[in-house]
């Protein structure tokens, strides 16, 4: 075998594409069996390439550089003595994933000379050119369908609701900032009653000096001071003056605040 | 080749590829023959493409010959330059269109509301494309134009009335709070 | 005009003057059949050509209808001096071209992968040729393109689609498992 692959080994230089094409060229050179490849000699082939390769200063791809790196692993694995003979599922060939590869590569390569070999045929085969014909554009039909009506209707009532719906809620969150603002008023007025004065309406929510919504909002707050037994009302004359008295007889000595509705 | 046959079937093939007129002595030359035989040859072809079920015929022109289209089927070959536009409606279009359909006869104010936007110009559009109309107007304030959908509307849906556009599940129509709770 | 005859006349027609390939869809639209109908047609039509004494003849070419000559006259067609033929392409380009057709759409790490060298450059030129083209990206980390083949690839290579490409024949992988022979 070795003196058939010395033989074969005086290579020409051709331009390989990449390691496995040169691989290959070794290969069949040689007349090799792909399952079986001798690595020694192939290792010893591919090594001889590159230098030659280098000889003449040709760039060498790195992708070379990686198979020579694989090739010589490979070799030193076969050499080595095997640690664990008995054990055969240990006994893989370092060569199969390599042959694996080139089998893959082979397919391709066979393929590439079917396609060679058509493209070949074909390039026979001579097409007209067009022959000038005026373009007439027709407006066609509409292209509608009545289930993407339906969907649009619904698309557009959804977006509809979810507007008119975002509405609502700006309504709501206004109104709750509101009741904050009513939460405050009540703590203002219990403020005013600690002092044990009594209050009058008008003074405290003065018309002149509050918007309408705050003076409602003390209204209010009022009623609640009064619901929460922290004060007693008083109004003598109708339409006239409200007077806000602070409860003495207040049943607990609990915060009043904790006594205001949390809504 | 040699045959008769054999030699008809370059010159087509010398004829197809040209495209442009190929002179007598070109095809002579080609096939072999003398530019008589040759004469005789093509004066054959130009029959027998005029007699057998080709669409292509054989021309003499000054000398030379060429192949075309046989002109009694000029009308199929035009329809190779008909380009046929499909044309679709726009997002907004079908959009505008279908609350017409499902409300009509509806105001412009309407249509606005319920899509949030201004809704002239794809209104002015459905009216150019014949697919709604005005149909009369609102007692309302100001009279504004109702629309409602047209015949051909009906027509490029498939539809043979409205009672046939597609109905709206209950389920499906989404619920829009009426009234802003106070709570 | 209605008759088998009459419909293949219309068909030659057509195909001559468009040059192009004609979609099955356009065909059967101008002879008034339907595409189940003229596919019949048309590969009557084609085997027609192909037995009967033409210079040109029919291609399928991914759903659609060219005429052109039978290659085996490219000779006789060389002659005339006014075409032009095409340059092959490298061993390279070949090899990747069939990578691609093999397993379209692919990214070029594939490609190189198999090929073991890089295929920046050959992919380049192939895409130039309209041989291959890219046909969107991959869903993997880093959105490599994907590649496939085109129309014009089925034409230069003389298929009517990617099913008649040669069958890959999977080289079956022998156990290689046994004892390792120390050369």
């Amino acid at each position: 075998m070795k003196s058939a692959l010395t033989d074969a080994c005086t290579l020409k230089l051709e331009n390989f594409e990449g390691p496995f094409d040169l691989l290959f060229y070794l290969i069949e050179k040689n007349q090799i069996d792909i399952y079986d490849i001798p690595i020694l000699e192939i290792t010893e082939q591919y090594l001889d390439y590159l230098s030659a390769m280098q000889e003449l200063d040709l760039d060498i791809a790195s992708e070379f550089l990686v198979m020579a790196a694989t090739l010589l692993h490979i070799k030193s694995r076969l050499l080595l003595p095997n640690k664990e003979p008995q054990l055969e599922e240990d006994t893989v060939d370092p060569r199969e994933e390599l042959i694996i590869k080139l089998l893959e590569y082979k397919k391709y390569k066979e393929y590439a000379k079917i396609l060679a070999v058509r493209d070949e045929k074909w390039r026979g085969a001579h097409y007209k050119l067009p022959e000038a014909i005026p373009d007439i554009i027709t407006e066609n039909e509409l292209e509608v369908s009545p289930e993407t009506l339906r969907a649009c209707m619904i698309d557009v009532l959804q977006r509809y609701r979810d507007k008119m719906n975002d509405v609502s809620k700006k309504m709501k969150r206004i109104l709750n900032h509101e009741k904050v603002s009513l939460r405050s008023k009540v703590k203002e007025l219990l403020g005013f009653l600690k002092n044990g004065v009594k209050l009058c309406f008008s003074k405290i929510y003065n018309k002149r000096k509050m918007s309408r919504l705050e003076i409602a909002t003390g209204f209010l707050a009022t009623l609640e001071v009064v619901r929460i037994g922290q004060a007693l009302i008083d109004q003598p004359a109708a339409f006239g003056e409200i007077y806000l008295t602070p409860n003495k007889h207040k049943k607990n000595d609990t915060d009043p605040m904790t006594l205001i509705e949390d809504e | 080749m040699s045959s008769i046959n054999d030699t008809e079937v370059i010159i087509e093939a010398l004829l197809f590829a040209s495209g442009d007129p190929v002179s007598l002595e070109r095809i002579a030359e080609i096939i072999g023959h003398d530019k008589k035989t040759t004469k005789v040859i093509m004066t054959n072809l130009i029959y027998k493409y005029q007699n057998t079920s080709r669409g292509i015929m054989l021309r003499e022109i000054d000398n030379a010959y060429q192949l075309c289209t046989k002109p009694e089927l000029d009308e199929y070959v035009q329809q190779l330059g008909t380009v046929r536009r499909k044309q679709g409606l726009t997002p907004q279009a079908y959009e505008t269109l279908s609350i017409v359909a499902y409300n009509q006869p509806v105001t412009r104010a309407y249509i606005e509301q319920i899509r949030g936007v201004n809704s002239d110009g794809v209104l002015l559009k459905l009216v150019e494309r014949n697919l709604i109309e005005e149909v009369g107007r609102d007692d309302t304030p100001g009279k504004p134009k109702l629309y409602a959908t047209t015949e051909e509307f009906l027509r490029v849906f498939g539809f043979s009335s409205l009672k046939e556009l597609p109905p709206l599940e209950m389920n499906e129509i989404p619920e829009v709070y009426e009234n802003v709770p106070l709570d």
